[in-house]
């Protein structure tokens, strides 16, 4: 990730400014889209209950990919799903970012031998930041998304590049490791 | 019907264990007493064979009764019960997926939990958990005496000597 | 239904509704405004693992792989070789995946010397997944970091001031109810 | 019920098929419905499950018996324990271990204190289906405090790996019994403004009463258990049919319902978790504040050949086991009963005729889990 904050990036003062300001706005304003998967999405619903309160920061929940910014995956990534998640992440406007929430998203977790899980969703979607935990807490959800602000502070428009997506697309296009098997 | 069937009691239900060909009449029988709730159907890759488990439970009087089917490996093909219990529909649907069991006569078999491209049966014994084959796997010969048949009639006077025989010795 | 009780049936249940709802602005809020004040947990609460040395920095671990055959998840991975001098094993490597981790403390429950202990720090979220694939340094540097763990053989144990291991209250340890009351029970009696 | 794709079928193209799902912000997870719609009215409903596939019976067959315990929490996540105790059961009437009185109770007390949780967060989210946010905050309000309970004790919030084969994992924490009783005079409190905001509210009425109706043979002959088929009018519940741990002990009734609606359906629920209240007060009285928590097991858990099968009524109804072993330490097939699994299979009859925001409804008083109807 070149995006992050670095000394040797050039500043200008004019356009430099504008960044942060737009960058402030956006940081201050993540709306994350309703997709819950598993056991870590009853979590998710929990960081914006009375106690946890991610309202605080700003944090809405939108049920439609293209008014949110932050995709949540919050559980177990199978094969069958994997071709849905992706086809939201390309619905979602950019700039856009993702939270792998939880053993299961980051690596696949207490499954990831199991025959039909893909073994983290950063096969799929490029992710900012993981949350270990099985499940985290609201809290450890709560710190991940402080440090996507921090991240999305940092960066800066004018140097934009295209961002890695993984062209890993084996996990989407063969429903089995091996699918070709014989029925019996 | 009777000859091929062997009743036993495990815990507190009746378990029946009978040939492919009489399960559909068992089934039938059971829904005539009323056993009107199922619970699940389970298979079970027992190594030589595929197995079926369908467990059944009478809501009047709370009365358990579990029906065992055994089938082989080339033709795991067992009469859909579907008609008599719609609630074991989709366990008949996940026990295709899962293990490739056929059953006749159910509306509609296909897969449940992995999708329809998929071509192998995860559950069989002969993958490991990834999918993959286990190397060496060979299925077990079919065992003897078959499970369906009934034990041998016990013969109390002569059975009673040998343990008093075996106590004293 | 006349139109008129219509009415007053909507206007009495919106009422009731709203009278539900104004009750609540009078209760104090629960919200614990997390990264302001960080939150209390419970010591045997399971966020993350660690690896306990003696108070003389010795190991504690005595390298049996009890740990490794208990894990759900196989997340811990143990080399070890003979100590040439003195009897036992050292510690060649003891990694454990924390990205994969399910977290159930099933290694805390096999460990026969409670080396390894869960302890509550669970801010571990991360940019690279790789700052999360535990080694014994990180382990160890975890347990000094830490105030207080568990571990079901000696239960909660916290860390002094002045960096002394010490047994917690009664009042914290789970179970601690029977040292509690036993006091009472000698008076009674 | 065939197999729908989403091409209207020749002759009726009338019919509109809309995909509901798996991303919808009401399908409670991961549930994708194919349903034809004519108008407002849907004609035919195809439900399609599968996207949260974790290979649970796969995995614990190549895991050991003690290890198998922290994967069954994983299914039906959100009644945490809930799904440990079927196959503990199970293993322990192979082996034939004793468990403690004292364990027995505290078992139960956390079975039942993650019934409220979950009847709790089905509150929450099915108001939140049927468009009110306030209870959604309310009750997991409420849920953080049972939470908490748990963690101080169990080391975990949701999936605790608590029980075990003989008993429970560690003692409780001093505070415990005092917390419990705590919380429940404020459950009782709270209970009366969910009356108020769900039972009595005329919004729930109109979207209920009289919504997916159904009926005592058809709720029986699907499978269907829990509060779905105790608000059919049959008041089998596998805690008085086929008592567990201390649940003969304790005096408890059975709500059903004769209507068989979703309204019964949601109040049922509220009926049930007035039960768990009593129960959790007289468990109170009646555990020993000190004692064994943990029987005598062998060291490794090998049960003998065999197979057995256990149930227990987790929030959703019959949550079984079937546990076959073949003597060595590792089971040789775990087969789950899910609860959710069965009751989702009425989803076809409950929604055809019905209307579109109907669905919805219905779905909410159905409460499916997708970790436990997919596994």
């Amino acid at each position: 990730m070149g995006l992050l904050g670095s000394d040797e990036r050039p500043r200008d003062i004019v356009l430099g400014t504008l960044d942060d300001l737009i960058n402030m706005a956006r940081s201050r304003s993540m709306w994350p889209l309703t997709f819950g998967i598993a056991c870590c999405a009853i979590e998710m619903m929990a960081t914006w209950d009375p106690k946890i309160d991610a309202d605080r920061f700003g944090m809405f929940f939108r049920n439609t990919p293209r008014q949110a910014d932050v995709m949540i995956v919050s559980g177990t990534v199978n094969k069958k799903l994997a071709k849905r998640l992706r086809r939201l992440y390309d619905q979602m406007a950019e700039p856009k970012w993702v939270i792998s929430m939880g053993a299961c998203a980051n690596q696949g977790g207490p499954f990831r031998q199991g025959y039909s899980v893909v073994e983290g969703v950063d096969k799929i979607v490029p992710v900012d930041v993981y949350i270990p935990g099985c499940p985290p807490r609201p809290e450890a959800l709560l710190q991940a998304l402080l440090l996507l602000r921090d991240k999305i502070a940092d960066r800066e428009l004018r140097y934009k590049k295209p961002r890695a997506i993984p062209t890993d697309y084996d996990v989407l296009a063969e429903p089995g490791k091996d699918g070709r098997l014989p029925v019996l | 019907m009777e000859a091929r069937m062997k009743q036993e009691r495990l815990y507190d239900e009746d378990v029946y264990t009978v040939h492919p060909e009489d399960y559909r009449a068992l089934c039938e029988r059971l829904a005539g007493e009323g056993y009107d709730f199922p619970r699940a159907i389970s298979g079970i890759d027992m190594g030589y064979g595929l197995r079926v488990t369908l467990q059944l439970t009478r809501m009047k009087d709370l009365a358990k009764v579990t029906v065992r089917t055994d089938v082989p490996y080339d033709n795991p093909v067992v009469p859909s019960v579907t008609d008599l219990w719609p609630g074991v529909e989709w366990y008949e649907r996940e026990a295709y997926d899962m293990l490739g069991l056929r059953f006749e006569g159910h509306p509609d078999l296909r897969r449940i939990l992995l999708e329809d491209e998929w071509a192998l049966h995860p559950l069989l014994k002969r993958y490991d958990t990834g999918g993959y084959p286990v190397p060496g796997w060979e299925p077990k010969p079919w065992p003897d005496p078959e499970p369906w048949a009934p034990p041998p009639p016990p013969e109390p006077e002569e059975a009673g000597e040998a343990d008093e025989g075996g106590e004293a010795s | 239904m006349s139109l008129l009780q219509e009415v007053w049936q909507a206007v009495k249940a919106i009422g009731t509704g709203m009278a539900t709802v104004h009750k609540r602005v009078y209760e104090e809020a629960p919200t614990e405004f997390y990264p302001y004040v960080k939150p209390d947990l419970p010591p045997v609460s399971v966020q993350s693992l660690a690896l306990v040395e003696n108070e003389d920095g010795s190991e504690r671990c005595i390298v049996c792989l009890q740990c490794e055959r208990a894990c759900p998840a196989q997340v811990i991975t143990i080399e070890r070789h003979r100590n040439p001098e003195g009897k036992g094993f050292l510690i060649d490597r003891f990694d454990i995946d924390l990205v994969n981790c399910m977290y159930c403390a099933a290694c805390v429950e096999a460990c026969p010397v409670s080396s390894i202990v869960t302890i509550q720090d669970f801010e571990m979220s991360t940019y690279d997944l790789q700052t999360l694939k535990a080694d014994v340094d990180f382990l160890h540097e975890q347990a000094r970091r830490a105030r207080q763990w568990y571990s079901p053989k000696f239960g909660v144990e916290v860390r002094t001031e002045d960096g002394r291991i010490e047994k917690a209250p009664p009042e914290m340890q789970p179970g601690g109810l029977a040292e509690i009351l036993k006091p009472a029970e000698e008076v009674d009696s | 019920m065939s197999t729908m794709s989403l091409e209207p079928v020749p002759g009726r193209s009338d019919e509109m098929i809309v995909n509901m799902g798996p991303q919808h912000p009401a399908t409670h997870g991961v549930l994708r419905v194919v349903l034809g719609l004519e108008g407002e009215r849907i004609t035919r409903a195809v439900p399609h499950i599968g996207y949260l596939h974790r290979n649970h019976e796969k995995i614990e067959e190549a895991r050991t018996y003690p290890m198998v315990i922290p994967y069954t929490d994983r299914m039906d996540y959100v009644s945490g324990t809930q799904n440990e105790l079927p196959f503990v059961l199970a293993v322990e009437d192979m082996l034939g271990i004793e468990v403690p009185d004292r364990a027995k109770k505290i078992r139960t007390m956390f079975f039942e204190l993650y019934r409220l949780a979950s009847h709790l967060v089905w509150m929450g989210t099915a108001m939140l289906d049927l468009g009110a946010i306030s209870p959604f905050l309310y009750t997991f309000w409420d849920r953080e405090i049972i939470l908490g309970i748990v963690e101080k004790t169990a080391g975990a919030r949701m999936l605790p790996n608590y029980y075990t084969f003989g008993g429970v994992r560690r003692d409780v924490h001093p505070d415990f019994f005092k917390d419990v009783a705590d919380f429940l005079d404020h459950m009782e409190r709270r209970m009366v403004d969910y009356e108020h905001l769900v039972l009595e509210s005329p919004v729930v009425h109109a979207r209920t009463i009289g919504v997916g109706v159904l009926s005592k043979e058809r709720a029986v002959a699907r499978g269907v258990s829990g509060p779905v088929l105790r608000a059919s009018g049959v008041a089998y519940d596998v805690r008085k049919a086929f008592p567990y741990d201390a649940y003969p002990d304790v005096e408890f009734e059975i709500p059903t319902s004769p209507d068989g609606d979703t309204y019964a359906r949601f109040w049922v629920r509220f009926q049930e978790m007035y039960q768990s209240i009593r129960i959790l007060r007289q468990l109170v009285e009646l555990t020993p504040k000190t004692g064994p928590y943990k029987g005598k097991a062998p060291a490794r858990i090998k049960p003998p050949a065999g197979e057995r099968y256990r149930a227990v009524e987790n929030s959703r109804g019959e949550l079984g086991v079937l546990v076959v072993s073949d003597g060595t330490d590792k089971p040789y097939r775990v087969k789950h009963r899910g609860a959710a699994f069965s009751n989702l299979q009425i989803v076809p009859d409950l929604f055809e005729g019905a209307k579109f925001s109907d669905a919805i409804a219905i779905l909410a008083s159905l409460d499916p889990v997708f970790g436990e109807i997919d596994r």
